[in-house]
């Protein structure tokens, strides 16, 4: 299968603690990868390195085939990669509706037309990519007064506006009830199959992470310590050690 | 004037002249740092620019003003004085902060910031009814009005004072900072407030506390400077500007910041005035601007993390 | 169009109307007063796109304001040359000079940005104050030539509704543009912003820009109003007291800026006028706002008539 | 328009501290539309332009003592041509763009007949171009900016101050009486403190060709930190420094420099009326040597009988003997219209100047002509040292005198 995202050796750290050391991980075509570790393992750093947010000390990222190392990240947006955040990433003093319509104009490379007026702009398309996450009867409310799991949604409708192929989720069900959970995971699976997207995310419910992965990787303290399938990890036995060994009962 | 400007430079190479204008780089350097370095302690803290700090200033002074006049004088009432700026700064400060200033720290910056710019004109005036529009004059404080004898120059003792007392101010602070449990407080907090309340700490009262202290730093300020300014109405016009400088090079929050900051603001005043007395105003904010563009953060200071 | 815009040009055509009839009413105060009030609503509501639409607190906002206002005067009287270059050329070095600073500032948010810009705003205050050959240094550029057909009370008055005029609904088309809402959403979350595909320290670049060279144009207005420009036009104090206008009308919104720079400018006016004490009444009423109406008078009805209509 | 709110003058009045008061937004701008128009038809208003808060307030107040004093002298005996004199007071600050402002709406809005007042040569030249404009006569009654009365000159300004050539021309001759020889020369960086220094340079080889300027130091307006200057003069070898810093500036200046023994080694010469008793009175104890300079009144120098009439009058107003320099000047500005509005018999502006052009008018301090070209008054000053008085806490002008305007 085709590699859409890489990292090679990619190193990081903040005032001698390291978060990132050398972390090689790949994301092939269609795939659902999941990165889990306990807290403070770099999770959510990886995906700041990946994304462009924080820069890299040493190593590399690559997205279909291009070196990205160093490149801004609305650069990388527009290459085809686009990431949620752990917490609730919302524009909370507009409606819904531009909420998804920014993104679009974005896309479009409209940010920076002073003299079109934005509102007609991409309706439609907002309109559908609501639909789609099932907020079409918010639209017109404030994006800040939504319930918690409808900003998640709205997130991911954000997200997607930028027509992405590659996924980067921080922790989508962080928060969320059990049922919203469920709901949740359906909507992105929907999504992720009908558009064909590569998924790479981190979760912290197991239940989440053996049901929809096809592939699982290892963090602890900033390394990489198992990559492979996900009946494979449990029987990984340094997995076990520093991390299932700690959890309970998983799937 | 460029005539002129040679004779200044030749002025520089007599070594008389460079002293005094060494000493009172340092010396002005030292009163602007007691000053700012109470606002550099809430800007640090509180993230809050206090434009109010300028008029606080003003208010010490002629708080020293009435005490020495109510003492009629007598030796030892400017040092009384001095007591009395900071005490009532203080409380002024406990009263802002307590009253109004607490319920704004969930809102924006500007909200802040307008609030401070709100009490300056509040301050200001409140002076101008308690005080009049009158001048006053502060003696210089007893056995110090006179100069002191280095053999090849005599420079004044009330600047040299100030000199010391800036130094006393700056390792007093650096102590308390740092060796008492209540500095390691207030520094955690200038690095990373969240994480106060995550040790549990009553975050209320530390920023109570910073608040006074700060605001007493500048009635202390305004009572030092006294001696060598005429008391009154418009003596803060620019001292908050001059403190902001000495902020934003020292960076936000950082005593020995300010206290270079202080330092070269003297020595760019004192020196500008004499070598380009064209530009001299310019100086000031061309080196905060070269520092900025080197050091967004100040010389001192520390990267703001993504607000996110 | 969207029928809230319909409103909105309505409103803002029957305003401009009933300002059209000010001069009929036989006041020269009340045309000087509008006069002044139109030039500070301007300038106030080019501080909004940098305020309210794009989340910066710009403390150095006077700086082109004044750039704007020393250069009109200076091309028209020093150069002698006509208003249609003069005024042009005013508000396109506005302009440039908020895209130089602007480049150093966007690199820093929040405080950090404030004092760099109060910085640079202070900066040109002292330049203009020291280069006394150029800009009359302390003692302000006394005495603008200015063309015969706003030589006067009444044809100044007429053109600066239609400069102002003209300036707030590119402005207003600015801020409802796909850059304006791009810019809410800036304000509103930059970093998400970033990670959907946008280019956020260039498009809070170009607001600065767009900010700048409407200040220019106010400040070139006042200074042929006023035949003058002083120093004091460049001085802190000065873009504390237009962000006051755009906070007290309210930042939110296109039009409160503009309704908090005729408010505060006819209360300060007012004021002075009764008590010497004039500063401690603002502060008060600047206390007021902050405490009580976080989004300013704008936002104060706005409330009003939802709790009236919920009622209802 | 109905007034809702009382008239306006009666509140405008300074002496009166008016309660601060937080009127309604809209009761406030409605009365401020309404003002227009309030005074009585046959009164004849007065806007006055003095600082009553900030830096310039130690001035303002005691010059607005003065013009309350002539306008109610006047008006006790029955006005000008029937009409009683109003006073409409602003507050001018040290701000030209301000005083600018508040001049036209003295104008537009109060409709005053007349403008009196400024400070800061700065604010003087801005309210003479907004009175150019309006076609209002001004009568600067203390800036001294020579330029308000030559380059900047026009129909509607008069000036009943001294100004920064005749104030140069005395600092010249007292330079030759102490026999300066090598001077350094400080002034603030404005119109006062640049004409000023023009105006010494202008006289100096007429008086005191000997003497030569071997420093010019232009601190700013409102600066408080002279060290610099003051060891600049002191490295430069000068024996005389010559001067404008008035008010606080030479507070400051003179706090500085004395530590260092610098009033000892050197003559000070200086304008800006640093020997009126408010300063003298002021510094008391830490007034310093060796200085020289001018004011326009004493309290304890009467040259007229005119002049203990007035004083007394004053000291009562002002609830001490000891009164302040400033009150003289607003009180002949004053003197200076109403005498030139009997002689037009009108308050016609054109008719007004052409009455003023020429006229010569008794006031406590002699009397008093104006240039018909000009525009000038000719305007002399006391100029004296200042000498320690036993039994007294200030210092006095010792011996005090008169050096009336240099001639043609």
């Amino acid at each position: 299968m085709e590699t859409v995202l890489q990292t090679d050796q990619a190193t990081k750290a903040f005032e001698g603690f390291v978060a990132i050391n050398n972390v090689s991980i790949d994301l092939k075509k269609g795939e659902k990868h999941a990165i889990i570790g306990p807290n403070g393992a770099g999770k959510t750093t990886l995906f700041n390195l990946i994304t462009g947010h924080l820069s890299l000390d040493s190593g590399s990222v690559s997205f279909e085939g291009k070196d990205i190392t160093g490149t801004a990240p609305h650069r990388i947006v527009k290459l085809g990669l686009a990431r949620s955040f752990q917490r609730i990433n919302i524009y909370p003093r507009m409606t819904v509706f531009e909420n998804v319509q920014v993104a679009l104009i974005a896309r479009d490379g409209r940010s920076f037309h002073l003299f079109t007026l934005g509102h007609s702009l991409n309706r439609e398309e907002s309109a559908e990519l609501l639909e789609l996450v099932g907020l079409s009867d918010e639209a017109e409310e404030m994006a800040g007064e939504l319930a918690y799991g409808k900003q998640k949604q709205l997130e991911l409708a954000i997200s997607l506006a930028s027509n992405p192929r590659v996924l980067l989720l921080d922790e989508p069900t962080a928060g969320m009830s059990p049922a919203e959970t469920v709901e949740a995971i359906k909507l992105i699976e929907e999504i992720t199959e009908a558009r064909g997207l590569a998924l790479l995310f981190t979760e912290h419910d197991m239940g989440v992470v053996f049901g929809i992965s096809d592939r699982i990787s290892v963090l602890h303290h900033g390394e990489l310590i198992f990559s492979g399938p996900p009946d494979h990890v449990r029987e990984d036995p340094e997995v076990r050690r520093v991390y299932l060994g700690q959890s309970h009962g998983a799937a | 004037m460029l005539a002129i400007g040679v004779e200044a430079m030749s002025m520089l190479s007599n070594p008389t002249f460079l002293f005094y204008q060494f000493m009172n780089s340092i010396s002005l350097g030292m009163n602007l740092f007691i000053i700012a370095t109470g606002l550099t302690l809430i800007l640090g803290v509180l993230r809050v620019i206090n434009f109010a700090h300028g008029a606080f200033f003003m208010f010490g002074a002629y708080v020293c003003w009435s005490t020495v006049t109510f003492l009629g004088g007598a030796v030892g009432s400017f040092w009384l004085g001095v007591v009395a700026a900071a005490v009532v700064l203080g409380a002024m400060a406990f009263v802002i902060e307590r009253g109004l200033l607490r319920y704004l720290y969930g809102r924006e910056h500007l909200t802040q910031l307008l609030f401070t710019f709100a009490i300056v004109l509040i301050v200001g005036d409140v002076a101008k009814m308690i005080w009049g529009t009158d001048q006053y004059n502060v003696p210089y404080p007893h056995g110090l009005g006179g100069a002191v004898d280095f053999g090849f120059a005599k420079y004044p003792s009330y600047p040299l004072l100030l000199c010391v007392i800036g130094l006393v101010v700056a390792v007093g602070m650096w102590l308390a900072l740092s060796k008492t449990r209540w500095g390691r407080i207030i520094r955690a907090a200038t690095q990373d407030r969240e994480m106060l309340a995550a040790l549990g700490m009553n975050v209320p009262l530390v920023y109570t506390g910073v608040f006074v202290i700060g605001s007493a730093l500048a009635g202390i300020g305004g009572a030092l400077a006294a001696p060598r300014v005429a008391v009154s109405p418009g003596m803060d016009a620019t001292i908050i500007i001059e403190c902001f400088i000495i902020v934003i090079i020292g960076g936000l929050g950082s005593l020995w910041g300010s206290f270079l900051g202080a330092l070269a603001l003297g020595f760019v005043t004192m020196f500008g005035t004499v070598i380009f007395p064209d530009w001299e105003l310019v100086l000031a904010y061309i080196l905060m601007l070269g520092l900025l563009l080197w050091r967004p953060w100040g010389l001192f200071g520390h990267e703001e993390e993504e607000p996110h | 169009m969207q029928t809230g815009y319909k409103t909105t040009f309505w409103i803002s055509c029957a305003i401009v109307l009933l300002l059209l009839l000010v001069p009929t009413l036989g006041s020269k105060y009340l045309i000087d007063l509008t006069t002044e009030i139109l030039i500070y609503a301007l300038f106030a509501l080019s501080l909004n796109v940098l305020i309210g639409y794009s989340g910066n607190i710009s403390f150095g906002h006077a700086a082109y304001f004044a750039i704007g206002g020393y250069s009109c005067a200076i091309l028209l009287t020093t150069y002698e040359l006509p208003l249609i270059i003069s005024m042009p050329a005013a508000i396109i070095l506005s302009g440039l000079a908020a895209a130089f600073v602007g480049y150093f500032c966007v690199k820093l948010t929040d405080i950090y940005f404030a004092m760099l810009t109060l910085a640079f705003g202070m900066l040109v205050w002292a330049v203009a104050f020291k280069w006394r050959a150029v800009t009359g240094g302390d003692d302000g550029f006394v005495g603008v030539n200015v063309p015969a057909f706003i030589d006067n009370r009444y044809g100044f008055f007429y053109f600066t509704l239609f400069v102002v005029t003209v300036s707030a609904a590119l402005l207003w088309l600015i801020c409802h543009s796909a850059f304006g809402r791009t810019l809410v959403a800036v304000r509103e979350n930059r970093v998400r912003a970033g990670f959907v595909g946008v280019n956020t320290t260039r498009l809070r670049h170009t607001a600065f820009v767009v900010a700048g060279t409407f200040a220019g144009i106010a400040g070139s207005l006042f200074a042929m109003y006023n035949r003058g420009v002083y120093v004091e036009s460049a001085f802190w104090t000065e873009s504390g007291q237009v962000l006051i206008m755009a906070l007290l009308g309210g930042l939110y919104s296109f039009f409160g800026p503009a309704l908090g720079a005729a408010v505060l400018y006819t209360l300060q006016v007012g004021i002075n006028q009764y008590t010497e004490y004039w500063p401690v009444v603002l502060g008060i009423i600047l206390l007021i706002i902050l405490m009580f109406l976080p989004d300013g008078i704008i936002g104060l009805a706005q409330k009003l008539r939802s709790q009236f209509s919920r009622k209802a | 328009m109905k007034r809702l709110i009382a008239n306006s003058e009666t509140k405008d009045k300074l002496g009166a501290r008016t309660k601060v008061a937080v009127a309604g937004a809209a009761a406030l701008s409605v009365a401020l539309l309404s003002g227009m128009g309030s005074a009585g038809a046959a009164d004849i208003k007065i806007g006055v332009l003095y600082p009553i808060s900030g830096g310039g307030a130690i001035y303002g107040g005691p010059a607005m003592r003065g013009h309350d004093l002539a306008v109610e002298e006047i008006n006790a005996t029955g006005g000008v041509l029937g009409s009683k004199f109003v006073t409409v007071a602003r507050d001018s600050k040290i701000n030209p763009a301000a005083a600018a402002a508040a001049a036209k709406e003295l104008i537009t809005k109060e409709g005053v007949n007349v403008i009196l007042g400024g400070l800061a040569s700065s604010v003087g030249l801005a309210i003479s171009e907004v009175a150019r404009r309006e076609e209002v006569i001004y009568i600067a009654t203390i800036p001294k900016t020579i330029k308000l009365t030559t380059s900047k000159l026009h129909p509607y300004v008069f000036r009943t101050a001294s100004n920064t050539d005749f104030e140069g021309d005395a600092m010249a001759q007292i330079v030759k009486k102490v026999n300066g020889k090598k001077l350094c020369d400080i002034q603030l960086d404005y119109a006062y403190g640049h004409d000023l220094g023009d105006g010494i340079a202008k006289a100096l080889p007429k008086h005191a060709p000997g003497a030569n300027i071997v420093m010019k130091l232009r601190p700013k307006l409102g600066a408080t930190d002279f060290n610099a200057y003051i060891t600049q003069i002191m490295g430069a070898g000068c024996e005389t420094v010559v001067s404008g810093l008035w008010g606080n500036h030479f507070v400051n200046f003179a706090k500085q420099a004395a530590p260092f023994g610098f009033f000892k080694d050197h003559v000070y010469i200086t304008g800006g009326e640093i020997a009126s008793h408010e300063v003298a009175s002021k510094l008391a104890g830490d007034y310093p040597d060796n200085v020289w300079s001018n004011t326009y009144e004493l309290w304890y120098h009467s040259p007229t009988g005119a002049h203990k009439k007035f004083q007394a009058r004053l000291a009562k107003k002002a609830g001490t003997n000891a009164t302040a320099m400033w009150p003289v000047l607003a009180y002949n500005g004053v003197m200076l219209y109403k005498a030139a509005v009997e002689k037009a018999g009108s308050t016609d502006a054109a008719k007004v100047i052409k009455a003023m052009e020429g006229l010569t008018i008794d006031t406590p301090m002699g009397s008093l002509t104006v240039d018909a070209k000009s525009h000038q008054t000719n305007t002399g000053q006391f100029w004296g040292p200042m000498k320690k008085q036993s039994g007294e806490a200030y210092r006095r002008m010792e011996p005090v005198t008169f050096v009336p305007p240099p001639s043609k």
